[in-house]
């Protein structure tokens, strides 16, 4: 892998751009492999490239129906925060986020983390001790979030709306400073880059039709639109897709896959500058390094593949925007899409082993996959590798659902996140 | 006078009515009707804009809604500045004051374009590829730069004083796109009598016939035509025709958002207009009539201010009576450009030459342009355009490389051919696809009832598009329950008709070269950006759009995707179907926050909810809080109080004499029916049977899973009527969920619910005086402990109006809460005022309320319960009915770990000094020495200051809370450490004597 | 917005007026309490989430405020047909190949 | 014919404080329509399964329509079919359609009501584009004729809309909703003969 740096920019200049490697090999599926991974978004590229770099398994299969990164990876309002309630969150969101720090450094790909500050809006006595609630227990928990006064949380974010004629007054914000945005698609593209140089095969346009089990109920390959591939490990990281993926195994899911919309604003000179969310006026914005205002807020209300949602979950969504920035009225939505996000019952992710051998799944990310990327990988390479969750994933079971330790973010997580 | 450009006999404005405007702060003139980019053209002015990395100077490409260059900010006032509008969309009005963006510190010379000398090093995705060293500096120091020289204009500064409206709107045939195909479709359905709706995006209908000066339909001029018909069609009770509305996204089941453009183009709107208005429209088929938007030609420096679509020029010389310059050079592929040579020429412009990449084309076009002596020169392409802030030359060659020559003109137009705009048709999740011989995607497979006509369905020639259109009207409305229509298809006496064009780049700008021959102008992506793109292994059309950012801008592709596309197919070595169409996604052309927000601003963007005597706590200058939708009285200071004394009068005068409280937010459900206490046992934990009529039972809701779902009070009124009360928060949701298990799972039960949260102002009147406040006002009520114990409800009057008098208390004193029939909820609660201010009782609102509740240790859910406790956890466990074989929540509540040791348990606090309040959502460690990241054991759930007890009191879950009674917990705040004690959740009246009290 | 027929309404009303109420088709056993840990887990969490036929159900919670349910094609959001709660799951299809 | 049970006056007005309907009096003109609150009325929620329909339509004076989306109107009482075993009655005369009810044995639960709504008067040429601002139902005298009635949304709130003419309808909605609601249809009113 040739080395990104301005001065490589600088060669190239001088002669057309015309020396610059693949960023990724497009080989064809060998037969077999000692581990494939279903899905080449975010989570699964990192995931092989992790079981590369740090536990030396290479020979490795992603296999993608469709484009790399073209998936919820592609779609996201990319906010990374790692604020979370419970230990068990606070320390996958955490141990990501750490991971955020330094990643194009370790990729040498410019991923564009950007700690922003993400600035979550108290509107009610209710938020107020939810947020406190957070506040502590991050303290305790060595993850930086501060509570805001409505004129702290002003001075961070000028256009934000914090009159007290307003429908739902700003009383206050938490804050984390660590938290901001990243380039969604440079981190599939470094993730990818990184793993193709070490060895491991990106398939695109190679779709999994069913997964074959050995006589002894191990898991022996995948059967694809491309033929089958052997393999006596395979790791399913199909966001949205997840529940179809691990059907074909006959493991039954406790998810359901949920349009989420998103828009941006056509591109404007910098005037947000960092992340807001309000989980009680309901939606969120941040404004990219191109200067489109992104904006989210929550699901459509049925399960479905499509896509697309409906218009009033935008116009809903819109309302919150302008209700907190009344100034932006004015701005132009330039581009809406929607992804498709599995969600789990508590609201957290399951990475973990299954009850088929050789079968490991990583989903449940909901509406806030992006921001747990790197970690993500990082643990679910581990889970893979040594056939053992890493400590920081041992919580994300399956089995939390019949025994009721349930990880219940629900209330933080009212929004999109 | 007339401006420079402005020809006169040309064009369809009246040059009487003149409109001041400036740009950049210097005045011109234009004509009404001229949009911003006539007016300017008409003036001479062509440099307008930078474009978005190089900041290259930039002129009007288009005439239209597909513009990439001609952004602006127009200025109404202060509050009014409206950024990146396209010039050539926004309509002249006098006094229009119009700025360009993107540019320091003037347009003529910016500073930022020494961005396009350092072009080479910002190749495509060269930001991925370095700023990453030191590690600091991305965020300190890079990125900064970066999003001060991206984005283009600047936002609003104060809120926007203009309004929005919005409506939905239902039609049989939803007609959209007004050219000859639009107007043929409209006219056919509106004929049969259905509701047809037909919009446009433009300000005139006629879509290309405000350039097509061939087109003769009906005997007239194709755009007095399509002036007539819209005449005809605005007449009609069942047609509804909107102009200036553009059609921006296609949903599900014929679901069309439209956006009208109300006031834009006036000069000063009055009040009564909305900025824009929004129609939702439910269409039970749809006709697409969008047309085609003109392509480009990819030559070396193509953006040079002067360089346009033929179309475009032709017109602001036909519809505007402009001339885009004096001396004009015109590149094409296909024909269309001819006409607009010959239409400028016939108008006394210069052509100096025709370049014409084809080799042998021939056909009327090219004959009347060679008879008005007119230079045409075959098989050849014009490889560079001279100048900068405007074109000064062009370069020709042989198309296969050999000599060229330099031609000195002031203006190019060029065709690469039209690419139907099935922007519309792909949002509805139709399939184009690919027709290899005209090199277009064209509507293929439909997904929902809709039909794409003339040129956005490939049609070629006004006579095809105007049968095609008018059939698809007719069938359309014929589908949609019309019946046969009695008019007569329109009848095309002459038209114009395209032929193909070319994809790509232009010889020059081939594989192998480095100059820039945009193919996207406003993001500045040049054809080499795509090879490289591909070069770098982004295989996907979609990699490349991103690594590019090629069809990303605000003009969403329009021109510049199927370039893209067949460059990146060219470098790919695969035909263009393979390597696939980036998805269209809305809307189709911006549209504001505003439109799309509507009413839904200021106090209609969410319902603000008022109980009966809102307006009574406000004249005592209550503070009110902000719970679901409801404003509920939070305290009521005196002159002089604050929060935390007027909190502290209200608890004391509420234990020591009595307080009145507003209930009413509380939800209430009246569950009807002989089987009601069955339908009660199996939604509560609690039995219900028994419960006599006349009495109470405080309730608890579970859901499925075992935890607290909600709670409250649940009176019983005769044996087939219970009264429940719900949390102000969960009324809605637990009235579904009652309704959820009764109509799907318990639909044998004779038992039926409704809501009467909002009949019933609720009134409560606590404290030891509580029974003489009100006892004056009751009627035909004994309200004797014997009559009347705690926990009991009785009907009766009180001031001559029915109530529903509940004895019982959320404070642990004697206790009532007065439910009467809202209106005269006001009323009753002054009554009680009155006779509560013979005994000093004080009015009191939430904040003591939650204070009151908590020295007894009674819960608030949503507070002290998060979704994951149970009733043991929360020592509440003596409701739950133990002999009960079901109720909601009976099969979770046994789960492993909902029975496992350890569980948070809900106690009570008392910190070791008592002047000390715990915060809200404080963490509780057993060891305050370890280290971070501490194993934290609970949290505060409640905690106030107590007047009644002296000190502080809390509640918190806290693990295994029951067995450490006594025990000194730790709670570590930034500035030192808490000691608690862990206590019993009652910390007032531990006997509950008060209740009689 | 999708617009969704009631079946008791008896006519088509736009999606504003409906709430989803999730899955359709699992009943509540009738002896609850004696499940079994997995079986608790299968009734309460576990859902077919299927990528093509869904058999849900929604409640015209802003109309006639009734259950219903609805066979939907998740892929395109296109409804196959409503009925009414407490009907049985459809055993053919309209449309639908024999 | 079988004659209708006498109805039964409301309530004697026995009160000694005073009424305070929300938003008593207000009214807005606009170009094409008027928006207006309407008197209080009486109302009861009536729910009974098919059996008890003729008992409570004879109780009533008023046969409850079986027919989805309708109403019946007799004397100053209407019955608005709101569900296939729901069913609002709001009474202008001034009797007491619960008192009414009370009489009847047959299975049936009646549920007074009459504060818990307001009714609001839209009307005019506009009316129909002014309801149409918040409310996505087809209101084409086709879809939506006069006498039609069906609980529905209005921008975020639920209301209950019968159409009294034409160019008339009645928007009931929850008490506390009344402000949104009679201020989305004013600023609606503004817009709607545009």
């Amino acid at each position: 892998m040739k080395k990104y740096s301005v001065f490589a920019i600088a060669r190239e200049a001088m002669r057309g751009h015309k020396g610059w490697e693949e960023q990724w090999t497009s080989p064809e599926p060998k037969k077999e492999y000692d581990v494939i991974i279903v899905g080449a978004g975010g989570h699964g590229l990192a995931t092989a490239y992790y079981l590369a770099s740090e536990h030396g398994i290479t020979n490795i299969a992603v296999l993608e129906k469709g484009w790399l990164g073209g998936g919820n990876t592609g779609r996201n309002t990319t906010i990374i925060r790692s604020n979370y309630l419970y230990d068990e969150s606070a320390g996958i969101y955490d141990h990501a986020l750490k991971l955020w720090d330094g990643l194009s450094q370790e990729l040498n790909y410019n991923v564009m983390y950007s700690a922003r500050g993400v600035m979550m809006l108290a509107h009610n006595v209710h938020d107020v001790q939810v947020f406190k609630r957070h506040i502590h227990a991050n303290r305790l928990n060595g993850i930086d979030n501060e509570w805001l006064t409505p004129e702290e949380a002003k001075a961070f974010c000028p256009p934000l709306n914090i009159s007290k004629e307003a429908r739902y007054p700003v009383m206050g914000a938490a804050l984390q400073r660590r938290g901001g945005t990243a380039r969604h698609d440079a981190v599939a593209w470094g993730y990818a880059r990184g793993a193709s140089a070490r060895g491991v095969h990106i398939i695109q346009n190679c779709e999994v039709t069913g997964i074959k089990r050995a006589a002894n109920g191990a898991v022996s390959g995948v059967e694809t639109t491309r033929g089958f591939i052997g393999a006596k490990k395979v790791g399913v990281v199909a966001a949205g897709h997840s529940s179809v993926i691990m059907n074909m195994a006959g493991v039954r899911m406790p998810l359901e896959s949920y349009p989420l919309q998103a828009l941006v604003s056509e591109p404007i000179k910098p005037v947000v500058p960092c992340v807001v969310m309000s989980n009680t006026v309901h939606a969120y914005i941040s404004q990219s390094d191109k200067g489109e205002l992104v904006i989210g807020a929550g699901t459509d209300q049925y399960v479905s593949y499509s896509q697309t949602g409906g218009l009033h979950i935008l116009q809903h969504t819109l309302d919150a925007i302008c209700e907190m920035f009344p100034i932006f009225t004015r701005m132009k939505m330039l581009r809406s899409w929607g992804g498709i996000v599995d969600v789990t019952p508590d609201r957290s992710p399951i990475l973990a082993k299954t009850p088929v051998k050789g079968l490991y799944v990583n989903c449940g990310w909901g509406t806030g996959g992006f921001k747990a990327t790197p970690g993500s990988g990082n643990v679910f390479a581990h889970t893979i590798a040594k056939d053992e969750p890493h400590p920081i994933n041992a919580p994300f079971t399956l089995e939390r659902f019949r025994t009721g330790r349930l990880i219940d973010e629900a209330a933080a997580a009212a929004v999109a996140h | 006078m007339n401006a420079a450009f402005r020809i006169s006999g040309a064009g369809r404005l009246s040059q009487a009515k003149t409109a001041s405007f400036s740009f950049d702060g210097k005045p011109y003139t234009g004509i009404a009707g001229d949009t911003l980019a006539s007016a300017l053209l008409a003036n001479g002015v062509h440099l307008v804009g930078r474009s978005f990395k190089y900041h290259r100077p930039r002129g009007f490409l288009s005439a239209g809604a597909e513009e990439p260059n001609a952004l602006v900010q127009i200025v109404r006032d202060d509050a009014r500045k409206t950024p990146n509008v396209r010039a050539t969309v926004q309509e002249l009005y006098d006094g229009l004051i119009a700025n360009s963006q993107n540019r320091w510190p003037s347009l003529a010379f910016d500073v930022g374009a020494v961005n396009d000398i350092a072009s080479p090093m910002f190749s495509a995705g060269f930001y991925y590829k370095t700023f990453m060293w030191p590690k600091w500096a991305w965020k300190d120091l890079y990125e900064p730069k970066i999003r001060a020289a991206a984005g283009l204009g600047v936002s609003p500064e104060k809120p926007d004083p203009d309004h929005y409206a919005s409506r939905y709107a239902h039609c049989e045939v939803l007609v959209l796109g007004g050219g000859a195909a639009g107007i043929a479709s409209a006219v056919a359905a509106a004929e049969t009598g259905v509701r047809v709706i037909l919009a446009d995006e433009q300000a005139e209908f006629g879509g290309s016939l405000r350039f097509e000066s061939g087109a003769r339909i009906d005997g007239q001029d194709g755009y007095a035509w399509a002036q007539a018909a819209i005449a005809r069609l605005k007449a009609m009770d069942n047609v509804r025709v909107l102009s200036r509305t553009t059609a921006f996204g296609y949903y599900a089941q014929n679901f069309v958002g439209l956006v009208e453009r109300v006031s834009d183009h006036i000069k000063n709107p009055g009040r009564e207009l909305a900025r824009e208005r929004l129609w939702q429209v439910r269409a039970n088929r749809v006709v697409i009539a969008t047309g085609a938007i003109e392509r480009h030609m990819v030559f070396a420096n193509n953006d040079r201010p002067g360089v346009m679509l033929a179309s475009a020029a032709r017109t602001y010389l036909n519809h505007y009576g402009v001339a885009v310059g004096r001396n004009v050079g015109v590149y094409t592929a296909n024909d269309s450009a001819y006409a607009a040579a010959i239409d400028l020429k016939k108008a006394g412009v210069n052509i100096a030459a025709i370049v014409d990449l084809r080799d042998n084309p021939s056909g009327p076009v090219i004959d009347e342009a060679r008879a008005l002596g007119i230079e045409i020169n075959f098989g050849r392409a014009v490889v560079s355009a001279g100048g900068k802030l405007r074109v000064s030359s062009m370069t020709v060659q042989p198309k296969n490389g050999g000599g060229g020559r330099t031609i000195p003109v002031d203006a190019i137009l060029m065709s690469a051919g039209w690419t139907p705009s099935v922007h519309l048709f792909s949002q509805s999740r139709g399939k184009v696809a690919f027709n290899e011989e005209s090199k277009r995607f064209v509507p293929g497979a439909y997904a929902q009832d809709c039909v794409s006509v003339g040129a956005c369905n490939g049609a070629d020639g006004l006579d095809a598009t105007v049968d095609e259109a008018y059939a698809a009207g007719a069938k359309a409305a014929k589908e949609a329950g019309g019946k046969v229509g009695k008019g007569a298809k329109p009848k095309v006496d002459a038209g114009e008709s395209w032929s193909r064009g070319m994809l790509g780049a232009g010889p020059g700008a081939g594989p192998g070269t480095t100059v820039k021959a945009f193919v996207d102008f406003q993001n500045d992506v040049t054809a080499k950006d795509i090879r490289q793109a591909v070069h770098e292994g982004m295989h996907s059309i979609e990699h490349v759009k991103r690594f590019t950012t090629n069809g990303m801008a605000t003009d969403q592709g329009k021109t510049s995707n199927m370039h893209g596309l067949a460059i990146a197919a060219e470098e790919l070595g695969k035909p263009i179907p393979q390597v696939g169409l980036t998805t269209f996604r809305a809307p189709y052309t911006p549209v504001t926050f505003g439109s799309i927000v509507g009413h839904a601003r200021g106090a209609l963007f969410d319902p603000t909810r008022r109980t009966a005597t809102h307006g009574w706590a406000a004249r005592q200058g209550a503070v009110f809080e902000d719970v679901g939708h409801w404003k509920r009285a939070w305290y009521f200071p005196k002159a002089g109080e604050g929060m935390h004394a007027a909190v502290n009068r209200e608890c004391v005068t509420v234990r020591k004499v009595g307080g009145l409280f507003d209930a009413s937010t509380l939800g209430k459900i009246e569950v009807v029916g002989p089987d009601a206490a069955k339908f009660m046992e199996l939604l509560y934990t609690n039995p219900w049977e028994k419960l006599e009529s006349g009495r109470c039972r405080y309730g608890i809701m579970l859901r499925e899973d075992g935890f607290i779902y909600d709670d409250g009070v649940v009176g019983r009124l005769a044996p087939d009527r219970f009264h429940v009360t719900t949390t102000t928060g969960g009324a809605p949701r637990v009235m579904n969920h009652m309704e959820d298990y009764l109509q799907t799972e318990f639909p044998h039960l004779n038992v039926w619910l409704t809501s009467i949260t909002e009949q019933w102002a609720v009134i409560a009147v606590q404290g030891p005086k509580s029974r003489d406040i009100i006892a004056p006002l009751v009627e035909g009520i004994d309200m004797s402990d014997e009559a009347m114990p705690h926990m009991s409800v009785r009907e009766g009057k009180i001031c001559g109006v029915p109530t529903r008098l509940f004895r019982m208390s959320f404070t642990g004193e004697r206790g009532f809460e007065v439910n009467v029939p809202a209106d005269y909820g006001e009323a009753v609660w002054e009554a009680l005022w009155a006779e509560g201010q013979k005994h000093g009782a004080t009015a009191y609102g939430t904040e003591t309320m939650h204070v009151l509740r908590a020295e007894k240790g009674y819960i608030i859910v949503g507070q002290d319960t998060d979704g994951t406790v149970t009733p043991n956890d929360a020592g509440l466990d003596w409701a739950v009915g133990k002999k009960k074989t079901d109720f909601v929540g009976i099969r979770g509540l046994t789960r492993p770990d909902l029975v496992a040791k350890g569980r948070k348990q809900l106690v009570g606090l008392k910190t070791k000094d008592p002047k000390v309040v715990l915060e809200e959502g404080a963490q509780i460690v057993a060891d305050p020495k370890q280290p971070i990241p501490m194993k934290m054991i609970g949290h505060v759930t409640s905690s106030y200051w107590s007047e009644n007890c002296g000190r502080s009191i809390a509640l918190a879950l806290v693990a295994g809370g029951r067995d450490r009674m006594g025990q000194t917990l730790y709670v570590p705040m930034p500035n030192g450490t808490i000691e608690v004690e862990v206590t019993g959740m009652v910390f007032v009246d531990e006997k509950g004597e008060r209740l009689n009290g | 917005m999708l617009l969704i027929r009631c079946p008791y309404c008896e006519e088509e009303r736009p999606e504003l007026e409906f709430r989803n109420a999730g899955e359709a088709h699992i009943a509540r056993p009738t002896n609850i309490a004696a499940e079994s840990d997995d079986d608790f887990e299968k009734f309460f969490f576990i859902r077919a989430n299927p990528k093509g036929v869904i058999y849900e159900r929604w409640r015209h919670i802003h109309g006639c405020a009734r259950f219903f349910n609805a066979v939907r094609d998740t892929v395109t959001d296109k409804f196959v047909m409503t009925y009414k709660a407490g009907e049985p799951k459809p055993a053919k299809l309209p449309g639908a190949p024999k | 014919m079988a004659k209708a049970a006498a109805k039964t006056k409301a309530a004697a007005a026995s009160a000694s404080v005073e009424r305070r309907p929300a938003l008593a009096g207000r009214t807005l003109s606009a170009p094409g329509v008027k928006v207006e609150m309407l008197p209080p009325a009486e109302r009861i929620s009536l729910r009974a399964p098919q059996a008890s329909l003729a008992a409570l339509s004879k109780a009533l004076g008023v046969t409850l329509p079986a027919k989805p989306k309708s109403s019946a109107t007799k004397d100053g009482r209407t019955a608005l079919w709101l569900g296939p075993d729901e069913w609002m009655i709001i009474d202008e005369a001034g009797t007491d359609p619960l008192a009414d009810c009370a009489k009847v044995t047959a299975l049936h639960s009646a549920v007074g009501i009459s504060h818990r709504n307001v009714g609001i008067s839209v009307a005019g040429p506009a009316a129909a584009v002014t309801v149409n601002s918040g409310c996505p139902q087809d209101l084409s005298l086709e879809a939506f004729p006069v006498g039609a009635a069906s609980r529905t949304i209005l921008g975020k709130s639920e209301i209950v809309l019968l159409r009294t003419a034409a160019d008339a309808f009645r928007v009931e909605c929850w008490r506390s909703f009344s402000d949104y609601v009679f201020t989305l249809l004013s600023e609606a009113a503004g817009d709607a003969a545009n």
